[in-house]
């Protein structure tokens, strides 16, 4: 059974000047237990946004437009902010955010950061016993625990700070966790010991199914077992990673695998592709395949009909000429 | 063309300016239509009425003329003072700001310095040495001079963070000298902020006005609401309960902060997006 | 050497650099008075020597040149005389000269003598004036401190119908200067309902000592002078609290202890300590204006502090007082100023981080 | 002697602060940039390729050793950027928001101390725009802000078009840029290239992009140059222990990288 589904979901925000931002629409997926579910796209594709709006707390400007997500079955819609807080958050739907430097209170020591969320989440544990657990839980990080616990922010390394908020949104052992670019902000190397980190953790089963963004197809590639690509606030295609990497349907992935530069032999020679334009302004309606305006294989009708995902082979795709 | 759109959608700023321009034409037009005088006209502290429409004064002047004069005088000196405060503050900020280095060092130790020295102090000081010759204009000057400080800090904060921004190193690419660097690439990028400084100057400058003219240092030439406060304390209009020697006055230099302050927060609002809900 | 003393040495570094404002806000002090054309005993002694004789009158003039360094002297204590050129006339200092005079007395603790109060010394005066004046405005400034930071960050997480009302009503509060909101009050809880007395520290019938009668009519003459200066003072620190809180409202952090599902009040009091952090900054850079203010509202209420001392000094041409008064008040500026900086070094561990490590990576 | 180095750096070293809080963003590095070459230096944040970049373009001088341009030290800054320009990466920044796109195009004639007449500056501005496959009315009477990221990275390499430099300094110029746009700006350049003669300087964290585009890598790494060759040199045969590391760490669609 699917723990975490999420149906036709829509979700907007709102301007300074009032304008409603259709951000995500139309977006539908369903995870099981221990999935690895890929997020990929271009910069304002939606993706950030889609992840925000998955936990049940709409933080404004951020606000839900339709559909429905569910965790083990439960919807997440329309509960109180305190519901969610209480049950949802932490626990069943936690958060790894992207810009770990910004997300951690920049005067609180890393420690009672995570003091404060178990003691939000655990009534009747007191103050020895968190810091217990929190000695015991960062232990499994690799890092030297005792020091990254009793510092501030700044004193941390990009590579700590990622790591600590890694261990503070797991603590509690959540079913499902959303890393919103976890390590994009981050250099190869420390990119590949976070990454190894949340395979660590997902090993010893501190939590087991993942959503994990990023814009590096190449990446998610070794992530994740899934993967959806998503264009202008839709998924375009989804299958597995090898499918949708080796394989891809939807004219705008095969674009985006195309245009992936890498150092490898042979590459060279091959020209990357190339595409002129722009992803369609979101505060518009949009008719017909969002695509369509910079769509090398579009047809006339393309502008005007709106694409719904179908199934090509065993994946989805938003394209009805996609083979 | 948008900004003042936005401006216009806010409340706040509507007030604001209708208070601002209000009290405005009221000093520009008053002093033609109402037949102003300072001669004594009747008894001391005569309550309004009979013509006097907020009383007399202790020499028995009458009120409404004293504070048509008072208003002007405040509306000079705050803008005189805002305007030398925040050209010598602009000047200092944004060339420390761009320059960086050794001549950012000193500007901003040097504002850093006057900023924790009381300007009261300094303007009772220089105030009190000058026993004749402390004219409306000089007070300007001298609270202009005093008042830079913080202008300085501002303005130097928002031009450091621009030195380093693309368009800059662009400009230099091009060719242009430093002047053309401050004047076209950073002066435009923080003048809604420099007006806004300015606004706030003009509101201070007004304030020590009144607060250095309240304690007896005030000008010797002129009436200023502040004047009028202190005289109004020291003849102890305060404690005989005569409310028109004080309540006008005071009112008048809350109306025009008050106005102030709210066109300082309105612009903040459309200009800090973040501010907004 | 200090290295690691990181702590101590961020101490030593702030304080190094207020001793240098100090000693530039003691030169200040001193040359200020003096641009203007006449020499302060010119101007007492055309007020005061008008009726004497003119032997009197050079012998007083003399006296006031000596007391005010204004002329050589030889000798100490009660040999001390005022060296004479050829012509009988005492030999006048230079400028310079008088400032090392007026360093080295100051270092004394002496600020020299009244004019008014003469021969009363300027340093009793204050001593006299210090505590009224310190009792009234440090628990005002922390009370109004906290109760306008407590409201702005109110203000700022709740918006809606609360900060509707709240924000305008703050911003009027911080329009009125001082001293007007002090004439307000008079005007209506002293003069018109008599709830309240307007003038003075306590009541004339009364002789300051430790006696409960004392206490209460000095506390009664306290209301006044305190809600005028604490109420304009919140309101101010609630306009800056609100725009600060509203600023950290939109950083990550709090989004992720949101995300984190901590609860309310935690995510409270992340938002207000550290959108408190800037307001300390910024009390340190108002507290010279917040000071001044206060002061000025004494003088409305004739506190018998530095306020009435600073007023009675300044209408008598009293020189020496009035650059005593403002010494005292700048050195407490200083003084506060450096208390708050170092505070802040404590509780913002980015400040001293930034002095000590680089950006992290 | 005439040789055809455009840059020459000989233990060049540029450092920042004094005492204790010396540091040193570009540490003893020695190499040459040939006439007509296309050079990337790849490294992570902090390796010191900004600094180095801009000492190519004369705003930082070298604090001890030999750089030379053209087997000169760099003195006149005019003189300099009349021949070597920088494009940068985020396209919105580089641009004064306040005036329209064109004029700022025509702004970069600044540089030379004979301004054409007014005629051959639009006209230049124009075949500039025409050149980025941009219809000149496409862009006039615009403001920077009007336009998309795309058009605007564009305009960016519009402006080199109309200055004709002999060298560019390339700052992370697709960074910003949708992956599907980066060829598009990769083949101007390249245009770019061919019709000037141009040398260009790659400053990029991609090593894929510098595999792609140019004829030698130079790695750098806490302000050292740890490794120099040919991309296939570097990528298939790294002498350097961080290199290798740096290539084992970077995920590549055909390779194992870690094991799940």
């Amino acid at each position: 059974m699917a723990i975490f589904e999420v149906e036709k979901l829509g979700l907007h925000y709102l301007t300074r000047f009032g304008q409603k931002i259709h951000a995500v629409t139309d977006v539908s997926f369903s995870m099981d237990q221990g999935e690895i579910l890929g997020i990929a796209g271009e910069s304002g594709c939606g993706k950030s946004t889609l992840v925000n709006g998955l936990m049940g707390l709409f933080i404004p400007p951020l606000y839900p437009t339709c559909g429905d997500v569910r965790v083990d079955g439960e919807s997440l819609m329309n509960r109180t902010p305190e519901d969610v807080r209480q049950n949802v958050l932490s626990r069943k739907v936690s958060m790894i955010p992207q810009g770990a430097f910004n997300a951690l209170n920049p005067t609180r020591k890393v420690k009672d950061i995570a003091a404060d969320v178990m003691a939000a989440h655990m009534k009747g544990i007191d103050k020895k016993q968190i810091y217990e657990r929190l000695i015991e839980r960062f232990n499994l990080f690799g890092m030297d625990t005792k020091r990254v616990l009793n510092s501030h922010p700044i004193q941390l390394t990009a590579g700590e700070r990622q790591r600590s908020v890694i261990g503070i949104s797991t603590l509690l052992n959540p079913q499902m966790v959303i890393a919103d670019e976890p390590t994009s902000a981050l250099d190869v190397t420390t990119q590949k010991v976070v990454i190894k980190m949340i395979f660590d953790l997902l090993e010893k089963g501190i939590f087991s199914t993942m959503i994990f963004i990023t814009h590096e197809l190449p990446l998610l590639r070794h992530v994740a077992d899934n993967i959806a690509i998503m264009y202008a606030g839709e998924i375009v295609e989804k299958g597995t990673a090898e499918q949708v990497v080796f394989d891809p349907r939807h004219p705008y992935t095969k674009a985006l695998m195309g245009a992936m530069l890498s150092a490898e032999p042979g590459q060279k020679q091959r020209k990357p592709t190339a595409i002129e334009g722009a992803p369609p302004n979101l505060a518009k309606p949009i008719e017909g395949c969002r695509f369509a305006e910079r769509c090398p294989s579009a047809k006339p009708e393309c502008k005007q009909k709106k694409q719904e995902i179908r199934i090509v082979g065993d994946r989805q795709v938003r394209c009805d000429y996609a083979e | 063309m948008k900004i003042l759109k936005n401006l216009l959608k806010s409340p706040m700023f509507i007030i604001g300016a209708g208070l601002f321009f209000g009290t405005l034409l009221i000093a520009l037009i008053g002093p033609i239509v109402y037949n102003m005088t300072m001669d004594r006209v009747g008894a001391q502290y005569a309550a309004p009425g009979g013509g006097y429409l907020l009383g007399l004064d202790d020499l028995g002047r009458d009120y409404v003329s004293l504070l048509l004069s008072g208003l002007r005088s405040s509306l000079y000196v705050g803008f005189l003072a805002g305007i030398i405060a925040t050209t010598i503050g602009t000047l200092i900020g944004i060339y420390g700001g761009f320059r960086g280095g050794l001549v950012d060092d000193l500007l901003n130790m040097m504002t850093n310095l006057f900023v924790v020295i009381p300007q009261l102090v300094i303007l009772i000081l220089i105030s009190a040495s000058l026993q004749e010759g402390r004219s409306l204009t000089l007070i300007g000057v001298i609270i202009g001079l005093t008042g830079w400080t913080w202008s300085a800090r501002a303005v130097r904060a928002q031009a450091s963070a621009l030195k380093s921004k693309d368009h800059i190193s662009l400009a230099k690419l091009n060719g242009d000298n430093t002047l053309r660097v401050l004047l076209v690439h950073i002066l435009p990028y923080i003048f809604s902020y420099v007006f806004m400084v300015f606004i706030i100057q003009v509101a201070s400058g007004i304030l020590s006005e009144s607060a250095i003219s309240m304690i007896g240092l005030g000008p010797l030439d002129t009436v200023s609401l502040g004047t009028i406060l202190n005289q109004a304390k020291n003849t102890g209009a305060l404690g005989d309960g005569v409310w028109w020697a004080f309540m006008p006055a005071t009112a008048t230099i809350t109306v025009i902060v008050f106005a102030l302050y709210l066109l300082n927060t309105s612009m903040d609002g459309v200009f800090n997006p973040r501010l907004r809900k | 050497m200090l290295k690691q003393y990181p702590t101590l040495r961020f101490i030593l570094m702030r304080g190094g650099w207020y001793f240098i404002t100090f000693l530039v806000a003691v030169t200040i002090n001193f040359y200020l008075p003096r641009l203007g054309k006449h020499n302060p005993v010119d101007i007492i002694m055309g007020k005061s020597g008008s009726g004497m004789s003119t032997e009197d009158a050079r012998i007083k003039e003399e006296m006031y040149l000596q007391e005010f360094g204004l002329v050589k002297v030889s000798g100490s204590g009660a040999t001390r005389e005022i060296v004479r050129d050829s012509e009988g006339k005492p030999v006048r200092t230079t400028g310079f000269e008088q400032f090392v005079t007026y360093i080295g007395m100051c270092l004394k603790g002496d600020l020299g003598t009244s004019f008014q109060k003469y021969p009363k010394k300027v340093v009793d005066v204050i001593k006299e004036a210090v505590p009224w004046t310190l009792a009234l405005q440090i628990p005002t400034i922390i009370c109004g401190w906290i109760v306008g930071n407590v409201l702005g960050a109110m203000a700022a997480y709740r918006r809606g119908i609360f900060d509707k009302v709240f924000f305008p009503f703050a911003l009027g509060l911080s329009a009125f200067p001082f001293f007007v909101f002090g004439m307000l009050l008079v005007y209506f809880f002293a003069v018109g309902f008599h709830w309240f007395p307007a003038m003075g520290g306590y009541a004339n019938n009364v002789i300051p000592s430790f006696s409960f009668e004392f206490f209460s009519s000095a506390a009664h003459h306290y209301v006044l002078p305190f809600f005028s200066i604490f109420l304009i003072l919140a309101g101010g620190q609630a306009i800056g609290m609100r725009s600060m809180g509203i600023y950290e409202l939109g950083t990550d952090y709090i989004k992720y202890a949101k995300w984190l599902g901590l609860k309310e009040s935690k995510v409270l009091a992340y938002l207000f300590r550290n959108a408190m952090l800037p307001q300390i900054t910024g009390l340190a850079l108002s507290l010279g204006v917040m000071i001044g203010g206060a002061l000025i509202t004494e003088m409305i209420f004739s506190y018998p502090g530095l306020g009435m001392a600073m007023l009675t000094a300044i209408q008598n041409n009293d020189y020496p007082m009035i650059q005593g008064v403002t010494l005292i008040i700048t050195t407490s500026v200083l003084i506060a100023n450096f208390t708050v900086d170092v505070l802040i070094g404590f509780l913002d561990p980015r400040v001293k981080a930034g002095l000590q490590i680089g950006k992290g990576n | 002697m005439q040789s055809n180095n455009i840059f020459t750096a000989v233990n060049s070293v540029c450092s920042f602060g004094h005492g204790k809080k010396l540091v040193r963003a570009v540490d003893d590095v020695t190499f040459h940039i040939a006439d007509e070459e296309i050079v990337s230096i790849v490294g992570g944040s902090g390796c010191g390729k900004s600094v180095l970049a801009k000492m190519m373009l004369g705003l930082h001088y070298p604090s001890a050793g030999t750089f030379l341009y053209k087997d000169k030290p760099i003195t006149d800054h005019c003189v300099h950027w009349r021949e070597v320009q920088a494009v940068f990466q985020d396209p919105f920044s580089c641009f004064n928001q306040f005036f329209p796109i064109r004029n700022q195009l025509k702004a970069a004639f600044g540089i030379y101390k004979d301004k054409p007449s007014n005629k051959e500056m639009e006209e230049r501005v124009d075949q500039a725009l025409l050149a980025v496959n941009v219809k000149p009315s496409e862009v006039e009477g615009k403001y920077p802000f009007e336009l998309s990221g795309g058009q605007m990275q564009r305009m960016l390499l519009a402006r080199i078009f109309v200055l004709r430099p002999k060298v560019l300094i390339a700052d992370e110029p697709t960074s910003m840029v949708d992956a599907c746009v980066r060829a598009n700006i990769l083949d101007y350049l390249m245009k770019l290239k061919e019709e000037l003669k141009m040398t260009i300087v790659f400053i990029t964290h991609d090593i894929g992009l510098a595999y792609y585009v140019s004829n030698r890598i130079f790695i750098m790494h806490k302000g050292k140059i740890i490794e120099q060759g040919t991309p296939d040199e570097v990528t298939q045969s790294p002498k350097s222990e961080h290199t290798i590391q740096l290539l084992e760490d970077i995920p590549e669609i055909n390779r194992e990288w870690i094991k799940a």
